[in-house]
């Protein structure tokens, strides 16, 4: 079914009764081509673009609890492509490009708002920082502009200029960034992998990935057992338990990301703000609510929720920033697990097993991924060859110390990003 | 030769007076850090009970009578600073303490300050995470902990009355959120 | 209206307030919801997307619908609840969420539009024209959703945080809570007993219980007075506890009583974080409303909310009130109003075995269809076995059940448990470590049963603690069985609300079903139930009750979404008290920073301390000028400058000289005693940690520099290596950086300028470059170290800090009829650049030595921290990009830092990038613009041209590659 | 959270510094091969349960934690000395 303006118009004459399932629940068939673990926002856009570019339908998403209920569900909704580092450059470059077509690509409004992104910076060590970064997006073909204390006053005049700690000096804007309905991305992939044949399969944990001589054959699930000659991990949050399955030790480590949002209020902040001396970022939803985040809790968790002294500290950072946002009441936190890998950027590579895949390590960058990241799984699912704006995501860079990806500068090892 | 003139770190800070509540500076004299080599704890204690009359203090714990030297009396105390670490405050380090422990003059590294006066207690629990209940941290007691965002250490010299110690650059930090403390408390009608 | 009766309001004393303006009159001791019903007001806020009228609906925090905004500029406050904002004089709140008016809002045309705007609806339409999203159909959305608004001035609430610590919390001053304070306390254990109401008693306040004998709310005060008078026992009303976080602590959000919050500095919430070591919750339950056309209209409300206000605030919410139940509450509601001399139009009572002994028109069996009234409940419609009748009535007071406050117990991500016969969820027992759940919050309805289960929690606890209970007696109370049919919603047409505040309706869980919406979760997310202020705690289990029934699921299992801390919204300014401004870090200052000041240096951020930039002179306009005039001066005369935030620390013990060359690259156990030696730092992934030098003061005595901004991270590191990988060597660290206070001085003149101070001049023949030792400044005893960060003849010469001011003005004095004086940062900056010395703007984690030239520094002869990754192949070799100098040799004669490095001819795109620059500076001694940067092969490319180019400021320039040292190659002046 | 330093007793998480599965105690020998030094730099076992790892008393002692802890619900088993788990390790 598709959807439109007129279509709304027309249920709504006619009491919504012929709205449809956005998805199909699949129950398990015992073979696949490909099965994808994982029904968050890269496993079912994986699914999507193996259905959509590569024709490849016979494929399965399995997902243990609900789809969409992991990080894609859990995050800040940002959509940036600022990266500066051979990799990570090309990848967000080309995934802001997916999500400039989203809606029509998929029929599905995910609330696509290039409302703008300003990363502030506060000294002349983070100034020259940020030009580097802003030419190395400019070089990329996507938008830099480099704003001077008084640009960043004209656009986010409610800052703390005259007595903050740490003084505004400037700020990067890259206009084509903003937000996206996170649950929507989640829920537009899954009807249109859907639509194309893909099976949908919610509650279907996997408990085991069959190995044959260094090929994968299938995977157990809590459903049975399901065949397939491919297999990709996509799992972000829990790939070191899946991968576990196969035998191998991941560079990863799995961490809690606080976010909160406040009770809703009427507009008054426009862009994306992130702040470069707290580890703070805050845009406010299309229903009214602050959105904002800090820094990871700092210690291994799964258990996708915080404590006070992060929370404490990012509240803080926002009093420092925008002291206009004191008033409004934090009406809910969670928390997140992410894929920690030990410089901070992902990867997306074949396995030393055969027809397995792996697409793991999103750190706090997998949202605005979502697209660029199935598109790129999804060709090296099908190809057997990585996509040239991922070639550089592989797992063996720790190993050879070659094209490390260490945007914060902190070090390629765990913990420190 | 020229004159060098000294400056303490709180001068021109203190006194601060809100409601019952005061802080002031306090001179604890020369301040060394000793941390005992391997295996020579128990020759450290005693070499410091010979030559300054007081034992090597225990974890959380001070030697000597530091509310005294707090309050001007030219006698030697010690308060533990820290993993294997205590400070050895009011005496020059007797040399033969060398053997047995590494010495590190700090007098000139801390601000110290004191804060007294019904509701101190109070005021110090808007600030540190550390459980300052009687009966959990008595008077002489001491803790290496946090003071709203700087590291601190903190001794009890009575029930309401606290020695507190930050890095001296930091003085200007240490009395503006100590102060604000105060102001809060006093308001309630707590100090 | 106000009734007559015995609530404590009754001699309260007058108090003015305005709502929108207008005037009106309430009583000390009124809520704004209190005061307004009081005085007629009905309508009081208006719904999120409908923009319907709506009333208040609770007399609790839950309150969805009666939401106001209260002050102006930095003291506004959107979205309080009406039902807890304390009457005081000069109350001016506002309305929100409407235009023009609260009576005549434009929106409310939403409300006719409804079919168009069911669940989710926006994810299939505003998608064409694709440029609309942003430009109309966006900010449209925006503009018709939030609730209040802010001011968007900085906040000026005055908030604090604090910390508490008790044996035992207990969460809710009801009959339950109460009774488990009592028995803790009279234990002897700690107690902190928080409420979030004004006064003690929870829901004894608002009913007409006995307990004891005496009426429930006189019990109350008697046991919150033996309480207050226990030394042990810390009594926080006024306070909710919001969360419930790991190890025993919780946080909880204290409002102060308006007359303290008025006193000056005084503030008017604290952020509490209390750490106990076992808790009680006996937070009560929230009464749940029931599903039916219109349940929304103002004038409907919750039965226990009707009862509190006519109980303890002698208000009647209507001149008759038709009361609608599935339990005995209902009657319980009826007896109170006809006590209360209310006229009780109806009692309908959804239970069809229900009886009645109550003098009022009762309907068995029958349940309310629909509400009529549009800005105020006029009739009901009802269905009797025997048909549709339509009451008049101006306030229906419903009730749907109970919901025990199980919320705490899931911030753990604990799951409550379905009970069938309560027909709710209860705690999950270990849910939250250490807390356990009493009365009803855990599902024990009569007041005996909670009286009783306060002091069993309190045993529980004191067995936990070691502690043993005292015998305490129970006191006597209704002991009445909960008896309760669940309706969840009325069969009918119309739209029947669940989430008020967010305008979900049946209609739209029902369609999030048919959508494959059917995890709950995901009917959460599609409808927003649950999303809004409240978090659901009116709705939720109605929700999935829905869609349970929708599903052809049971409740249990379709299971619930998960509560989330905090409990009640926290207000950002509450806990981030202590980040505005200033407070968001420490500032440390150098003992140099007054004089500085008083120069007119620009001081800037170093870490947390403060640098000068630069110290103007007399007629000079621009930092340039004084930068240049800087740099000459300490290339020809002498300079001076605070060097005392670099860190330093003191390194002692037999095995010290071992663990400076496990953490060095290179060798330190070979420098001889009174000398000096730069030191690389390599993390354990063999990148670059930091950089500087090392003194040997003695045998078995090493004084380290840091750089600034590594300082605190090189002493964790330090004390990891030791404790961590070598615990076996007899070595001891301290960090002694606020200890002294240290300056360079630098220049040709420097030697000159220092003899005129020191007590005993210094001969380069004992003093030759990178040596160090003791001295004496009048008579003060120094360090000196003759080591240079400028290129030229320096030393740098450290007292005690108590004397920094002093030798800083003597210095400076004392430099100036030398030609020289202070000079700052910029200057610094300027000049090792020009010395192709390394900062982190060079050494940003990402570099390796082989990459700045220095990877023959790793030394081959031992290991070292790093030394291993380091040699994977990727860490060196022509691919890396390697420390070069640059200098503009094209028309373009300026350098940009962060500029990328192209070919000349080669296209300015990603693909053909071969390194940036990384500082760059106008030199007043080569007289051209000087700059460092990383190329790729560099080293093998000294002489080459290449092109840089910033596409931010639009600077394209030619420049030649060179070797990073620029100035004084051989390093002659620096030896001297 | 709360953790027991065994030097100071029972603080507030804020007091400490993490730095990640303990593993980081085992450091290979300077010869040992590539392999090596890749699994003690990068790979980690993860574990959804108990687990080992580093904690450093920064604001308090200055000393280093080993914490033995559950990561699915942040319950603390045990805490050590770093230098003492060492001593027992050699």
């Amino acid at each position: 079914m598709r959807f439109s303006g007129l279509r709304v118009l027309r249920e709504g004459l006619t009491g919504n009764r012929g709205w449809q399932a956005h998805w199909r629940d699949a129950t398990p068939r015992p073979e696949y081509d490909v099965i994808i673990i994982g029904g968050g926002g890269h496993g079912l856009s994986t699914a999507y673009y193996l259905a959509k570019n590569h024709g490849l339908t016979n494929v399965a998403v399995l997902e243990k609890g609900w789809i969409g209920g992991g990080n894609v569900g859990r995050n800040t909704t940002i959509v940036r492509a600022n990266y500066f580092l051979p990799g990570n450059s090309e990848f967000y470059s080309h995934s802001l490009k997916l999500w400039e077509g989203l809606e029509a690509d998929l029929n599905y409004n995910v609330m696509h708002s290039q409302r703008g992104q300003i990363s502030l910076f506060h000294s002349d060590a983070q100034r020259d920082a940020a030009v580097r970064r802003g030419n190395a997006m400019r070089n990329q073909g996507d938008d830099a502009i480099l704003l001077d204390r008084e640009g960043v006053r004209r656009h986010l005049p409610y800052l703390d200029f005259d007595n903050a700690r740490f003084p505004i000096y400037g700020g990067l804007l890259q206009p084509r960034a903003g937000t996206a309905r996170h649950d929507a991305v989640a829920w537009g992939y899954a009807r249109g992998a859907s639509e194309r044949g893909v099976d949908i399969i919610q509650n279907c944990e996997v408990t085991g990935i069959d190995i044959d001589r260094g090929k994968v054959t299938g995977v157990q699930t809590t459903r049975g057992a399901i065949k397939a000659g491919k297999v990709a991990i996509v799992v972000a949050g829990r790939s070191s338990q899946v991968a576990a399955m196969a035998g191998m030790r991941l560079p990863i480590e799995s961490h809690v990301l606080q976010a909160f949002v406040t009770e809703g209020l009427k507009p008054c902040i426009n862009h994306v703000v992130s702040f470069g001396m707290g580890h703070f970022y805050i845009s406010q939803s299309d229903k009214g609510g602050l959105v904002f985040g800090g820094d990871l809790d700092f210690h291994a968790s799964y258990a996708a929720r915080g404590n006070l002294p992060m929370v404490e500290h990012v509240m803080e950072a926002g009093m420092a920033l925008m002291p206009m946002i004191g008033n409004a009441r934090v009406l809910r936190s969670w928390g997140g697990i992410m894929d920690m890998s030990p410089d901070g950027s992902p990867v997306i590579d074949r396995t030393h097993i055969e027809g397995l895949y792996l697409n793991c390590g999103w750190c706090y960058g997998g949202f605005k991924a979502v697209p660029g990241s199935g598109w790129s799984m999804a060709h090296l699912v099908a190809t057997g060859e990585p996509h040239k704006a991922a070639a550089r995501y592989r797992l063996d860079r720790f190993e050879t110390g070659r094209g490390l990806m260490d945007e914060e500068g902190t070090g390629a090892q765990h913990n420190l990003h | 030769m020229v004159e060098l003139a000294p400056k303490s770190p709180l001068a021109g800070l203190v006194p601060v007076t809100v409601g019952r509540m005061t802080l002031t500076e306090v001179d604890l004299g020369r301040l060394t850090s000793v941390a005992p080599y391997r295996g020579r704890d128990e020759g450290l204690s005693e070499a410091l009970k010979a030559a300054h009359g007081i034992a090597a203090p225990e974890p959380g714990r001070v030697t000597g009578r530091v509310a005294a030297r707090a309050s001007g009396r030219d006698e030697a105390c010690a308060i533990w600073f820290g993993q294997r670490m205590f400070l050895l405050a009011g005496a020059d380090p007797d040399p033969a303490l060398a053997q047995y422990a590494a010495l590190s003059d700090q007098s000139d590294g801390w601000a110290c300050a004191r804060i007294q006066g019904r509701g101190a207690t109070q005021v110090l629990a808007r600030l540190t995470p550390i459980d300052l209940r009687p009966a959990a941290f008595r008077r002489g007691h001491t803790a290496r902990t946090e003071l709203q965002h700087m590291a601190a250490s903190i001794t009890r010299l009575g029930e309401d009355d606290y020695l507190i110690l930050v890095f001296r650059a930091l003085a200007g930090t240490l009395v503006q959120d100590v102060r604000q403390a105060m102001q809060g408390v006093a308001a309630r009608g707590g100090g | 209206m106000r009734i007559g009766g015995e609530g404590p309001i009754g001699r309260g004393r007058r108090i003015g307030f305005t709502f929108d303006g207008r005037a009106y009159q309430g009583l000390a001791g009124d809520t704004l919801a209190s005061a307004l019903l009081a005085n007629g007001v009905r309508v009081m806020g208006r719904s999120f997307k409908y923009h319907r009228p709506r009333g208040v609906m609770t007399a609790g925090s839950e309150e969805p619908n009666a939401l106001v905004t209260v002050g102006r500029g930095g003291l506004q406050e959107p979205n309080l609840r009406a039902t807890q904002l304390e009457l005081h004089e000069g109350l001016a709140a506002r309305s929100q969420n409407r235009w023009p008016s609260l009576t005549f809002d434009i929106l409310a045309l939403n409300d006719l539009a409804s079919p168009f705007f069911g669940a989710g609806f926006y994810y299939k339409t505003f998608m064409w024209p694709r440029a609309f999203w942003e430009r109309v159909y966006e900010p449209m959305i925006r503009r018709a959703a939030g609730l209040g608004a802010l001011s968007g001035a900085p906040s000026d609430l005055r908030v604090e945080k604090a910390w508490a610590h008790c044996d035992l919390l207990v969460i809710g001053a009801g009959p339950a809570g109460l009774m488990a304070a009592l028995t803790a306390a009279r234990a002897g254990a700690d107690v902190i007993i928080a409420d979030e109401d004004t006064r003690p008693g929870g829901r004894l306040n608002a009913e007409t219980i006995e307990v004891d004998g005496v009426p429930g709310r006189d019990w109350a005060a008697e046991i919150t007075a033996e309480l207050s008078g226990m030394d042990n026992v810390r009594v926080m009303t006024r306070t909710t506890v919001t969360g419930a976080y790991d190890g025993g602590t919780y946080g909880a959000l204290e409002r102060l009583a308006p007359e303290v919050a008025a006193r000056p500095g005084a503030p008017r919430e604290c952020f509490w974080r209390i750490v106990a070591r076992r808790a009680v919750l006996a937070a009560g339950a929230l009464e749940r409303p029931i599903a039916f056309a219109n349940n929304d209209r103002p004038g409907v409300m919750m039965a226990g909310a009707v009862r509190a206000y006519v109980n303890r605030w002698c208000v009647s919410p209507g001149r008759s009130v038709a009361v609608f139940g599935n339990n005995s509450d209902a009657h319980r509601t009826v007896a109170d109003l006809l006590a209360a001399g209310v006229h009780v139009s109806a009692l309908i009572d959804a239970r069809h075995d229900a009886t009645c002994s109550l003098d009022v028109p009762f309907y068995p069996g029958a349940q309310v269809s629909n509400a009529h009234g549009r800005c105020g409940l006029e009739a009901v419609s009802i269905l009797t076995p025997s048909g549709e009748e339509k009451i008049e009535a101006e306030c229906l007071a419903m009730s749907g059940g109970w919901n025990p406050s199980v919320h705490l117990t899931c911030h753990m991500n604990g799951r409550p448990d379905w009970r069938e016969d309560i027909a709710a969820f209860v705690p999950r027992p270990g849910a939250v470590p250490g807390l356990v759940a009493a009365g009803v919050a855990r599902g024990d309805f009569s007041t005996r049963a909670c009286l009783q289960g306060g002091v069993a929690a309190a045993r529980e606890a004191l067995t936990a603690l070691g502690r043993t209970a005292p015998e305490i007696d129970i006191p006597g109370a209704e002991d009445s069985r909960y008896d309760i049919t669940p309706i969840w919603s009325v069969p009918g047409r119309g739209r029947a609300w669940l989430d008020f505040q967010n305008d979900v309706t049946v209609k739209d869980v029902r369609l999030a079903a048919q959508e494959n919406f059917r995890s709950v979760e995901h009917m959460k997310r599609y409808t927003t139930q649950g999303m809004a202020p409240d978090q659901g705690k009116n709705s939720n289990v109605n929700a999935l009750a829905v869609l349970a029934d929708a599903t052809g699921r049971a409740i249990a299992e379709t299971g619930t979404t998960t509560f989330r801390p905090p409990y009640v919204p926290v207000s950002i300014a509450a806990m981030g008290v202590g980040g505005r401004g200033k407070g968001f870090a420490p500032q440390r200052l150098t003992t140099s920073h007054e004089l500085s000041v008083a120069r007119g240096a620009p001081m800037i951020e170093a870490g947390l301390w403060y640098r000068p930039s630069y110290f103007p002179a007399p007629g000079e306009s621009h930092w340039r000028q004084s930068c240049d005039r800087e740099v000459l001066m300490v290339r020809n005369a002498v300079g001076v400058t605070d060097v005392s935030t670099l860190g330093k620390i003191d390194i002692q013990g037999p095995d010290a000289a071992a663990l400076l060359d496990l953490v060095y690259a290179n060798t330190f156990s070979t420098l001889k005693p009174g000398r000096v030696r730069y030191g690389l730092m390599l993390r354990e992934d063999g990148h670059v940690m930091d950089d500087g030098t090392t003194a040997r003061l003695g045998e078995n005595q090493y004084l380290m520099t840091t750089t600034t901004a590594a300082a605190g991270l090189v002493m964790r590191h330090l004390e990891f290596v030791h404790q961590c990988l070598r615990p076996d060597w007899d070595v001891r660290m301290v960090s002694v950086t606020e200890n002294w206070a240290q300056f360079a001085i630098a220049g040709p003149k420097s030697a000159e300028l220092l003899n005129g101070l020191l007590d005993a001049p210094v001969a380069d023949a004992d003093w030759p470059f990178m040596s160090c030792g003791p001295v004496s400044v009048g008579g003060v005893g120094a360090r000196l170290f003759r080591i240079s960060f400028s290129g030229e003849r320096g030393y740098e010469l450290a007292v005690p800090a108590r004397y920094g001011e002093a030798l800083f003005r003597e210095l400076v004095a004392r430099a100036e009829p030398l030609g020289g004086g202070p000079y700052g940062m910029e200057a610094l900056n300027v000049l090792r650049i020009e010395k192709g010395f390394i900062t982190h703007a060079e050494i940003h984690g990402r570099t390796t030595a082989f990459d700045i030239g220095m990877g023959g520094m790793v030394s081959k002869a031992k290991d070292c921290i790093g030394k291993a990754a380091a040699a994977r192949p990727g860490l060196s070799g022509e691919e890396r990009e390697q420390l070069v100098g640059l200098k503009p040799v094209g028309t373009v004669k300026m350098l940009v830092p962060g500029a990328h490095l192209f070919e000349e001819g080669a296209e300015a795109v990603s693909d053909n990038s071969q390194g940036y620059i990384t500082s760059a500076a106008f030199s007043p001694t080569l007289g051209h613009f000087l700059g460092l940067g990383f190329l790729r092969n560099g080293r093998a490319r000294h002489g080459q041209r290449v092109r840089m180019v910033d596409h931010l400021k639009g600077v394209v320039a030619i420049c030649e590659v060179q070797d990073p040292v620029q100035y004084d190659r051989d390093g002659g002046r620096m030896r001297g | 959270m709360r953790i027991t330093c065994p030097i100071c007793g029972e603080r507030d998480r804020r007091e400490f510094y993490y730095v990640g599965d303990a593993v980081a105690l085992e450091r290979p020998d300077a010869d040992a091969p590539p392999e090596a030094w890749h699994g003690y730099i990068h790979l980690r076992d993860n574990p959804c349960g108990v687990t080992r790892d580093l904690w450093y008393h920064e604001q308090g002692c200055a000393a280093w934690l080993v914490v033995t802890r559950n990561t699915a619900t942040h319950e603390v088993l045990g805490v050590a000395l770093a230098s003492d788990e060492k001593g027992e390790a050699r």
